[in-house]
C-alpha cells in the first residue's frame, strides 16, 4: 500500500487523508476485532453517521452477488466485485456490519447458472441480500426473489421489467430509457445542423428508447427527422452491411443503444469507414470497449448516462476512488461505482433496521427500511463540498440519480459536457 | 449506387477473410475427412500468441504475426498427431472423431480462459488509416487483411497444384489407396495439411486480434463460417471452398441491401440449409469427379 | 516347387501370411516366392484374396501375420512407403491413377518416395514406351481412356525403376487389343529391365503366356502351385476356381 | 420459486438426464448425429412460454395464447417440437448423413437461436419471457423441493419411454438402420419413417423437457439454449455409451454434478469453476473417444457378460490338404442336386424379360431374359464385369432398368424399390454379408421377420400386450431359423463377435426369416473357410429342396458346380449360354471368354 506517489497527482489533499485514514482504521479493526459497544467514527461517518453496535458492528452479513465472472462480460463482474469489496472494507472500518460477499457466476447472462447459483447462495452460503447484474440473468430471479423475500439491488444492466417488483431495488438509471431524452436534447443543441438521425438498437433492454422515445423527442428538439432505424444482434462483431446502409442514409448523427463489447466493434468500424458524424450512446461502462475501439473512441462520441467520473470532486466519491485505487492500483469505473453505492445502501438499511429495533435478516424487513428515507449519498453529481444524492421512488423502486452527457476521450476517459434529468429535455451546465 | 459500391468493398474484405478460413478448414477436412471443430482452439491460440509476443514480451507486430502462424501450425499438428492419428489407426468412426474434436474445442477454450483470464486482450500498434475511394471507405488494415488472405489462398493454391508435395496432398485426398501404392506416407501428409491449414487459420486470427482483440472463444464463429463456406462452395477443390467462403462473406454484407443486419445471419443459414439439402456437392462442382 | 530352398535373397518370399478385414479372414497361411527376373501369376476367382495378398505384401493392410522377405530383408513390419522407396512398386486394379492430376504429374508422383535427380530422363523413357502418354502429358488423368489410364498406371509403377512389381489386374476392363498390348509391354519390361513381377489377372491365358509359374488362390489359400507350362497345357481351369 | 439448492441441483440434473436419454434414442439407437438438442429444448421452452405467458400476435391481432395453463403449454410444446423434428428429419432421413447431418443440425440450431433473439414480438428477444410456474389443475409447484419429485418422475418417465422404445421391435429396427440401412431395406423394411420418427420423438422429448424447465425456471431467454448445452448433452450420450439408456443416465448425473462439486471446492474461485468443469468434461470426452469409444456402459453390456467372449481362433486352422481334396471332389459325379422333377415344366415364379441398363456409355446389361422356377438353383457366372451384380441390382430394384421388366408371381416389379421387392417375396443375400454387427445374432434374425406389430411405434405403447405376444413369436421364429442354420447356441452373442462363417450363417437365417420365396444369393461362400462353405452349400441345397427359387452369383466355380441346376453364362452384359454345369464347362468358346485367349 505504498502507492501514494502514484495517486497523489490531481487529487485533493483531503481525499488523500481520508483514504489513508480509512486504510489505517480498517487495518486496526482487522487486528483488534470488531464488537464495540460505543459509537465508532470511520471514513463513512460524514454520510452514514457513526458506526457501532447499532450500525451493525459485530454482525456478519452474507451478501450475494450474481455477476458475469466468465465469458465475454467477465470484465463487468470483476469491476462490480471490486466496487462492492471496496464498500465492505469501508463499512467494516466505519463500525458497520461485516459484509461477506458470496459470488455467483452467471457466465455472461445465462439463465440456468443464474437461478441455480443464486439458490446455492441462498441455501449454502446463507445470503441475506443480493446484488445482481444483467437483464435476463436478473429478471429470471424475480420469481425466486419474490418467493423467499430477498432484498435485491439491481445495479447492472437494469431495465424497466424490474419496476414495481417487491424487494427489487434498481440502483442505477434505467438502461437507455432514463437518459435518452436528455441525450437527444443535447445532441440537437450541440449540433444544430444535424437533422437526420440514425437509430441503431440492440434488442434487449432499452428498445423503447429506439422505438418510442427517439422518434418522439428528436423532431421536438431538433425539428429534424429519423433517417433510419436498425437493430443488430447481440454479439455482432462485423457491422459492414449496417455501415454501408448508414452511409447511404445520409444521417447527420447517430443515436445508439448498442452496448457491451459490440459497442467497441461498432464505433471502431463506423469511424474507420470515414463516418465522422456524432454518436450518442447510452452505455460505456464496459471497460473493454476502449480497448476494442482504440482511438476511434475519442472521435466525436458522446454518452448520455448516469455517467461515472472518477475525477468527480464529490468527497464521497473521492473516498471511494482513493480506497479503490489503494487496493487495485487502478481507478474505479461505472460498474464498480454502482456496486459500491448499492453495498453502502445495504449497510445503511441494516443499521436502520437495528435502530428500529428489528432483527435484520432475509425477507422484506430490509426493504421496509427504505421507508425511513428514500435518499442516499451518491458518487455521482454533488460538488467538492457535498456528495451527490440518489433518491428512490418507493412505488416503482427506481432511482433518480444525477445524469449527464459525457464526451468520451482516449482510453474511455469521460468529460462531462452537460447535466440532464430523467425523461426531460432540460439541459444543465457541466 | 454509393451504397452498392460500399457494400461491394466490404463484401470483398469480409469475403476474403471467410475464404481464407474456408480454405483452411477445407484443406484439413477434404484431405483427412476430419470434421475438425477444434480448429477454433487453434484459432484462439494464434490470437493469444500474438498477444504474448507483441504485448507481454513487447516484441514487434511482425514477430507477433509469425508467432500466430507458427503456434497455430504447431497446435494443429499436435491435435492431429496426438489425437486423430491414433483414433484413425484404430478405425474410429467419423462420429467419435467429431465428438473428440468437440471435446478439444470446449476444453481448449476453457483452458485459455484459465490461463489468460476471461478479459479480452488487445494488441495495438498497427498504423491504421482510412482510405477514401470517392465515397467508399476501407481501412488500410482491411486492405492488408484482404490482400494477405487472397495472397495466402493463392499461394496455397499454387502449392497444392504446382509442387510435388502439393500434388501428393491431392493424391491422398482423392485416392488414398493409390497414394499408398506409390509410396506417399499418408500420415505425414495428414500432419502436413493440419499444419498448413492451421497456419492459415492462425493468420486470420492474427488479423482479427490486431484489428480488434483476442478472447478465449474467438475461434468459434470464424470456424463455423469457414465450415459453412466449405459446404456452400463444395468440398471438391480449394477453389470451391474459397468461393464458398467468399460468397458467404458477400452474402452477409450484401443482405444489407434489403435486410436489416440482424436478419442477414438468418438468411445465411437458410441458404446453407437449401444448399445442403438440394445441392450437397456445393455450388462449385469439382472437375474430373475428384 | 522346392520349399527347402532358401529364398531369402529372392525378390519376394512370403511365408505363413494370413490377413483379415475385421472378422473376415481374407488370407490364410499363404506361402509363395518370386525369383529374380521372374513373372509369377496368382490366379483365383473374384474375392479369393488376390488384392489383399498384394496389399499385405506391400504393408498396406494392418491386420496380418506371417513373414514377408524381399531381397534379403524382412519387410513384414516395414511401411508401404519404405517398401516403395526400396524398389517395390504396386499398381492397384481399381482407379490406379490420380484423376484430377495431369499425366505428367501422375508420373512424377510415381517417383515420390525416391525423387530421383534424373526424373525427366525417366519420364522420357516412359514416353518412349507409351507414346500416347507423351501426347496427353498435360491432360488430366481422369479424362484418359481406360487403356491410357492403365498405361499411365504402369508408367507410374516403373518410374521408380522397381526391382519387384506387384500388378493387380493390369488388363481389367480393357478392350482385347489394348489388354494384349499392355501384357506385351509387361513382358518386355521384365525381359529388358530384369524386374521381377507378381501378377494377378483375370485373363488366365494371357497371364500364363508371360509367366513362368502360377499359384492358384481360392478362398484365401493357395491351393496349387504349378509351372506356367503345365498350366498352359490345361484345357480349362474350372476346377481351380 | 424458492426451495433448497440441493433440490435445485438435482432438478437441473434431471433435465440433463432427460435430454441425454432422448438424444440417445437418436444418436445411440438410430445412429443419427444431431447438434440440434438445445434448439429443440429451446423450441419447446419458447412454445410453452408463448402459450402460457406471451401470446402470439400477427399484425396486431392476437392469434393464440396467452393464458394457457401449464399443461396446455406442455402439450403445445410437444406438438411443435415433434413437428419441428419431422421438418429437420425430412432431409436428414433421406439423403443427408454423416458430416452433412452435423452441419444441417448445427445450422438449424443457429437458426432457432437467432430467431429467438431477434423476433422480439414473439420471443421477447434477448430479454426473454417470464413464465408462470408448473401447475396442474390449480395446484402450483412453487419450490425446488416440490418440483423435485415431479421432475424426477419426468426424467424417469423419459428414460423409461426411451428404454421401452429401445428394447421394442421398433428400437431393434432403429438399431438395424444404424448398423446398415441398405440391409434393412433389403429385408423389406421401410427406413425413412422410423428414422423420421426417431428424430421427431427425440425432438418432442427435448421440447417437452424444455417446456417443463421453462416453467420450472419461470423464465426463458435465448442464451439458455446454447451450443455448449448441445455439446454437453452429446458428451453425456457418447460417454455413457450410445445405445445404452442407463449409461446416459449415469453420465448425465456425473457430468451434471461436476460443476456444483467444483463450485464448492474452496480452492477454486467462483470464476474458475465453470472453465474447470469445461476443461474436465472436454478432456473426459476426448479420453472417452480415444480409449473407450463405445462408452462407459456399452450397448449390449449385459448380453456380453452372460456369454463371455470365447477364444475365436484368428485364422481357421484348415490344412491345405483339405482344400486340395475339395478340388478333387469335383471330379466325382455331383451328389444330391435339388430334386424337383423338371423345372421347365413347373411354371416360373420369376420372369426376367429384356432387361437392359447402361451407365454412361457402358452397356452393363443387354437384353437379358431368363426364368426362375420353384425349387431351382440357377447360377449366374461370367468374367468380371459381365454384369452379374447389375442383374441382381436390377431385379431387387436397387437400380432401375432402362428397358425390360421383372415379374414375380406374375406381377410386375417395375418401379418397386428394394424394400417393396423384398416384401413381395424376393430377398437378397449380400456378398459382404451386411450383418448388423452391434446386434445379437438373435436380433439379427428377428429383424428379418416381416410384418411385426411392434415395429409400429404407436402399437408399442397402445397395445403392449399384443406387441409382447408378437415379439415372443418373432423370437421363437428367429431362434428356429438359427437352429436351422445350426448356430442357435450363439443366439445371444453380438454378431460382430462371431466368426465370419457364423456371421454368414446368421445372414442366412435372417434371409430365411423373411419368408421370401425367391432368394438371390451374391457369393454366399466367399470369405469363409471350407467347412463353413460346405455347411452353406448344404443349406442352399436344402432350401431349394423345400421349394424356394434360388439364383446365385458365385465366382468360385466349384461351388457353382456343386449347387447349380442351371448356369447362365454372361459376358459383356448379355447371356451367352444357358445350360447345365457340364454343358457350360465343356464349351471351348466359353472357356475362352472366361479365361481369356
Amino acid at each position: 500500500m505504498t502507492t501514494k506517489g502514484k495517486w497523489q497527482d490531481g487529487l485533493s489533499r483531503r481525499a488523500v487523508m481520508l483514504g489513508t485514514g480509512a486504510m489505517a482504521v480498517s487495518a486496526s479493526l482487522g487486528v483488534s476485532g470488531v464488537a464495540r459497544a460505543q459509537d465508532v467514527s470511520g471514513p463513512l461517518e460524514p454520510w452514514f453517521g457513526k458506526g457501532g453496535k447499532s450500525a451493525g458492528a459485530g454482525l456478519t452479513w452474507n451478501h450475494g452477488l450474481n455477476l458475469a465472472l466468465t465469458g465475454t462480460g467477465a470484465s463487468f463482474g470483476q469491476a462490480m466485485t471490486r466496487g462492492a469489496t471496496t464498500a465492505t472494507d469501508l463499512i467494516r472500518a466505519s463500525g458497520g456490519p461485516t459484509i461477506v460477499l458470496k459470488l455467483n457466476d452467471h457466465q455472461g447472462g445465462l439463465v440456468p447458472p443464474a437461478v441455480t447459483g443464486v439458490r446455492r447462495l441462498i441455501s449454502q452460503e446463507r445470503i441475506q441480500s443480493l446484488g445482481s447484474s444483467y437483464g435476463p440473468a436478473t429478471e429470471a430471479l424475480f420469481p425466486l426473489i419474490a418467493n423467499v423475500g430477498l432484498t435485491t439491488f439491481w445495479s447492472g444492466g437494469a431495465g424497466p421489467t424490474g419496476l414495481g417488483k417487491t424487494d427489487v431495488w434498481i440502483t442505477m438509471a434505467l438502461f437507455a430509457l432514463d437518459p435518452a431524452t436528455g441525450g437527444l436534447a443535447y445532441l440537437a443543441k450541440r449540433f444544430p445542423s444535424a437533422k437526420r438521425l440514425a437509430l441503431i438498437g440492440q434488442q434487449e433492454n432499452g428498445t423503447a428508447a429506439i422505438n418510442e422515445i427517439a422518434p418522439r423527442v428528436w423532431p421536438q428538439v431538433s425539428g429534424g427527422q429519423i433517417a433510419s432505424t436498425e437493430f443488430v444482434n447481440i454479439g455482432t462483431t462485423d457491422f459492414s452491411s449496417l455501415i454501408a446502409r448508414l452511409k447511404s442514409a445520409k444521417a447527420d448523427a447517430i443515436f445508439t443503444t448498442i452496448y457491451g463489447n459490440d459497442q467497441g466493434y461498432f464505433i471502431k468500424q463506423v469511424r474507420e469507414a470515414g463516418v465522422d458524424i456524432p454518436i450518442m450512446s447510452i452505455d460505456l461502462g464496459t471497460p473493454t470497449v476502449p480497448d476494442i475501439a482504440g482511438s476511434a473512441i475519442a472521435n466525436n462520441c458522446f454518452l448520455a448516462v448516469d455517467g461515472y467520473q472518477p475525477q468527480n470532486p464529490n468527497p464521497y466519491n473521492a473516498l471511494f476512488v482513493e480506497t479503490f485505487k489503494a487496493k487495485y492500483k487502478t481507478p474505479p469505473d461505472y460498474f464498480a461505482a454502482n456496486f459500491f453505492e448499492a453495498t453502502n445502501i445495504l449497510a445503511a438499511l441494516i443499521g436502520r433496521t437495528i435502530k428500529a429495533g428489528k432483527t435484520p435478516g432475509r425477507g422484506s424487513v430490509l426493504s421496509d427500511a427504505f421507508q425511513a428515507g428514500p435518499s442516499f449519498p451518491s458518487v455521482y453529481g454533488g460538488s467538492a463540498a457535498a456528495a451527490g444524492v440518489m433518491t428512490f421512488n418507493l412505488k416503482d423502486h427506481s432511482v433518480t440519480k444525477p445524469l449527464g452527457v459525457f464526451q468520451i476521450g482516449l482510453g474511455g476517459v469521460l468529460t462531462k459536457v452537460a447535466t440532464i434529468e430523467k425523461n426531460s429535455t432540460t439541459l444543465g451546465p457541466a | 449506387m454509393n451504397q452498392l459500391l460500399q457494400l461491394i468493398a466490404f463484401g470483398i474484405v469480409q469475403g476474403a477473410t471467410y475464404a481464407l478460413l474456408a480454405a483452411s478448414f477445407w484443406l484439413i477436412y477434404a484431405t483427412t475427412r476430419t470434421f475438425h471443430l477444434a480448429h477454433s482452439v487453434t484459432y484462439a491460440v494464434a490470437g493469444y500468441a500474438a498477444f504474448v509476443i507483441s504485448v507481454q514480451l513487447g516484441l514487434s507486430l511482425w514477430l507477433g504475426a509469425f508467432a500466430s502462424v507458427i503456434s497455430a501450425a504447431a497446435v494443429g499438428c499436435a491435435i492431429d498427431a496426438i489425437l486423430y492419428r491414433p483414433m484413425r489407426a484404430r478405425g474410429a468412426s467419423v462420429l467419435s472423431i467429431f465428438l473428440a474434436s468437440l471435446g478439444v474445442a470446449a476444453a481448449g477454450a476453457a483452458a485459455l480462459q484459465l490461463i489468460f483470464g476471461p478479459l479480452v486482450k488487445q494488441v495495438p500498434g498497427f498504423p491504421n488509416a482510412t482510405l477514401y475511394l470517392g465515397s467508399v471507405t476501407v481501412t488500410r488494415l482491411q486492405v492488408l487483411t484482404a490482400f494477405c488472405a487472397a495472397a495466402t489462398i493463392f499461394l496455397v493454391f499454387l502449392f497444392i497444384t504446382r509442387t510435388r508435395t502439393g500434388n501428393a496432398i491431392t493424391a491422398v485426398r482423392t485416392n488414398p489407396t493409390m497414394a499408398m501404392a506409390v509410396g506417399i506416407p499418408v500420415e505425414r501428409i495428414s500432419v502436413l495439411v493440419f499444419g498448413i491449414g492451421s497456419a492459415m487459420a492462425g493468420l486470420a486470427a492474427f488479423f482479427e486480434t490486431i484489428s480488434f482483440v483476442a478472447y478465449p472463444t474467438m475461434g468459434l464463429q470464424p470456424v463455423m463460417f469457414g465450415v459453412i463456406g466449405v459446404f456452400l462452395g463444395g468440398i471438391g477443390s480449394i477453389r470451391g471452398a474459397a468461393l464458398g467462403g467468399f460468397v458467404l462473406g458477400f452474402l452477409l454484407v450484401f443482405s444489407g441491401l434489403f435486410l436489416s443486419q440482424n436478419l442477414g445471419v438468418i438468411l445465411v443459414f437458410a441458404v446453407l440449409l437449401v444448399v445442403v439439402v438440394f445441392r450437397p456437392e456445393g455450388l462449385l462442382r469439382s472437375p474430373s469427379g475428384a | 516347387m522346392d520349399l527347402a530352398k532358401d529364398h531369402s535373397g529372392t525378390p519376394l518370399t512370403v511365408s505363413g501370411l494370413s490377413a483379415r478385414y475385421g472378422k473376415r479372414v481374407v488370407l490364410t497361411d499363404v506361402n509363395l516366392h518370386v525369383d529374380e527376373g521372374e513373372i509369377v501369376t496368382v490366379l483365383g476367382h473374384n474375392g479369393a484374396g488376390k488384392t489383399s495378398l498384394l496389399q499385405s505384401i506391400m504393408g498396406m493392410m494392418r491386420d496380418r501375420s506371417g513373414v514377408v522377405r524381399s531381397f534379403g530383408h524382412d519387410i513384414s513390419r516395414r511401411s508401404y512407403y519404405r517398401n516403395v522407396a526400396a524398389g517395390i512398386s504396386m499398381t492397384p486394379a481399381e482407379s490406379p491413377v490420380f484423376r484430377p492430376l495431369s499425366v505428367v504429374t501422375n508420373l512424377r508422383l510415381g517417383a515420390y518416395s525416391t525423387s530421383p535427380p534424373d526424373l525427366d530422363d525417366r519420364l522420357n523413357e516412359i514416353f518412349k514406351i507409351f507414346p500416347r502418354l507423351r501426347e496427353r502429358r498435360d491432360q488430366l488423368a481422369g479424362t484418359l481412356s481406360g487403356g491410357e489410364q492403365r498405361m499411365l498406371a504402369i508408367g507410374m509403377a516403373i518410374v521408380n525403376r522397381p526391382r519387384l512389381m506387384l500388378l493387380d489386374e493390369p488388363s481389367i476392363g480393357l478392350a482385347p487389343a489394348t489388354a494384349a498390348m499392355i501384357m506385351t509391354e509387361i513382358a518386355r519390361l521384365c525381359s529388358t529391365t530384369g524386374v521381377s513381377i507378381l501378377l494377378v489377372d483375370q485373363n488366365v491365358r494371357s497371364a500364363l503366356r508371360l509367366s513362368s509359374r502360377v499359384y492358384y488362390l481360392r478362398m484365401g489359400k493357395i491351393i496349387l502351385e504349378e509351372s506356367a507350362k503345365a498350366a498352359r497345357a490345361r484345357d480349362h481351369y474350372w476346377d481351380l476356381f | 420459486m424458492g426451495g433448497s439448492y440441493i433440490a435445485d441441483l438435482a432438478n437441473q440434473i434431471t433435465f440433463l438426464v432427460a435430454l441425454a436419454v432422448s438424444l440417445n434414442l437418436l444418436l445411440g439407437f438410430a445412429g443419427q448425429m444431431s447438434m440440434a438438442t438445445a434448439a429443440f429444448y429451446g423450441l419447446g421452452a419458447y412454445t410453452c412460454a408463448i402459450m402460457t405467458a406471451q401470446g402470439m400476435t400477427l399484425t396486431g391481432a392476437a392469434v393464440i395464447g396467452p393464458g394457457w395453463p401449464f399443461l396446455g403449454g406442455l402439450a403445445s410444446a410437444i406438438v411443435v417440437s415433434f413437428v419441428g423434428g419431422l421438418v429437420v428429419a425430412a432431409p436428414a432421413a433421406r439423403r443427408v448423413r454423416g458430416d452433412y447431418l452435423i452441419l444441417l443440425t448445427l445450422a438449424f440450431h443457429f437458426l432457432v437461436v437467432t430467431i429467438a433473439s431477434s423476433w422480439v414480438g414473439l420471443t421477447g428477444g434477448p430479454n426473454g419471457i417470464v413464465v408462470p410456474p408448473i401447475g396442474f389443475f390449480g395446484y402450483e409447484i412453487n419450490t425446488t423441493d416440490q418440483a423435485f419429485w415431479f421432475l424426477l418422475a419426468w426424467a424417469a418417465f423419459v428414460s423409461l419411454v426411451c428404454w421401452w422404445i429401445g428394447r421394442s421391435p421398433f428400437g431393434r429396427l432403429l438399431r438395424g438402420i444404424r448398423e446398415d440401412e441398405i440391409a434393412i431395406q433389403a429385408l423389406g423394411k421401410r427406413t425413412i419413417a422410423p428414422k423420421s420418427l426417431a428424430f421427431a420423438m427425440t425432438a418432442a422429448m427435448a421440447g417437452a423437457t424444455g417446456a417443463i424447465s421453462a416453467a420450472y425456471m419461470q423464465f426463458v431467454a435465448p442464451t439458455t439454449y446454447s451450443l455448449d448445452l448441445a455439446i454437453l448433452v452429446a458428451a453425456c450420450v457418447a460417454l455413457g455409451g450410445p445405445g445404452n439408456i442407463l449409461g446416459s443416465v449415469v453420465a448425465a448425473i456425473v457430468i451434471g454434478a461436476l460443476r456444483p462439486i467444483l463450485e464448492n471446492v474452496p480452492s477454486l474461485s467462483s470464476d474458475s469453476a465453470v472453465p474447470w468443469q469445461t476443461v474436465i468434461y472436454g478432456s473426459i470426452l476426448v479420453a472417452g473417444m480415444v480409449f473407450r469409444p463405445r462408452g462407459l456402459l456399452p450397448e449390449g453390456l449385459i448380453a456380453m457378460r452372460r456369454f463371455p467372449r470365447e477364444a475365436i481362433s484368428a485364422v481357421p486352422r484348415v490344412v491345405q490338404a483339405t482344400l486340395l481334396k475339395t478340388v478333387g471332389e469335383r471330379d466325382q459325379p455331383a451328389l444330391a442336386k435339388s430334386s424337383v422333377p423338371n423345372p421347365m415344366i413347373a411354371s416360373p415364379i420369376v420372369r426376367v424379360r429384356n432387361l437392359s441398363k447402361s451407365f454412361g456409355g457402358l452397356q452393363a446389361v443387354k437384353d437379358v431374359s431368363f426364368d426362375l422356377h420353384p425349387g431351382e438353383i440357377v447360377a449366374l457366372i461370367g468374367p468380371n464385369g459381365a454384369g452379374k451384380s447389375t442383374i441382381f441390382n436390377l431385379m431387387t430394384g436397387a437400380i432401375r432398368p432402362d428397358q425390360g421388366e421383372v415379374t414375380l408371381h406374375g406381377q410386375s416389379l417395375a418401379g418397386a424399390d428394394p424394400c417393396a421387392v423384398a416384401r413381395s417375396g424376393m430377398a437378397r443375400y449380400f456378398q459382404h454379408v451386411r450383418i448388423l454387427p452391434g446386434l445379437s445374432a438373435l436380433n439379427n434374425v428377428a429383424i428379418g421377420v416381416p410384418r411385426q406389430a411392434g415395429e409400429n411405434l404407436a402399437m408399442t405403447f397402445l397395445a403392449p400386450m399384443r406387441v409382447a405376444r408378437g415379439e415372443a413369436e418373432v423370437r421363437a421364429e428367429a431362434l428356429r431359423q438359427l437352429e436351422n442354420v445350426g448356430i442357435a447356441p450363439h443366439a445371444n452373442r453380438t454378431a460382430q463377435d462371431l466368426a465370419f462363417g457364423q456371421q454368414k450363417l446368421v445372414a442366412f437365417a435372417r434371409l430365411l426369416a423373411t419368408g421370401a420365396q425367391v432368394l438371390l444369393l451374391d457369393e454366399p461362400t466367399s470369405g469363409v473357410d471350407p467347412q463353413a462353405a460346405d455347411q452353406i452349400i448344404a443349406l442352399v441345397r436344402t432350401l431349394a429342396q423345400s421349394g424356394k427359387s434360388i439364383c446365385i452369383v458365385e465366382h468360385s466355380l466349384h461351388v457353382v458346380s456343386e449347387l447349380a441346376d442351371r448356369i447362365l453364362f454372361m459376358n459383356a452384359g448379355a447371356i451367352m449360354a444357358e445350360g447345365t454345369v457340364e454343358a457350360i464347362t465343356t464349351r471351348p468358346d466359353l472357356v475362352d471368354l472366361y479365361f481369356g485367349t
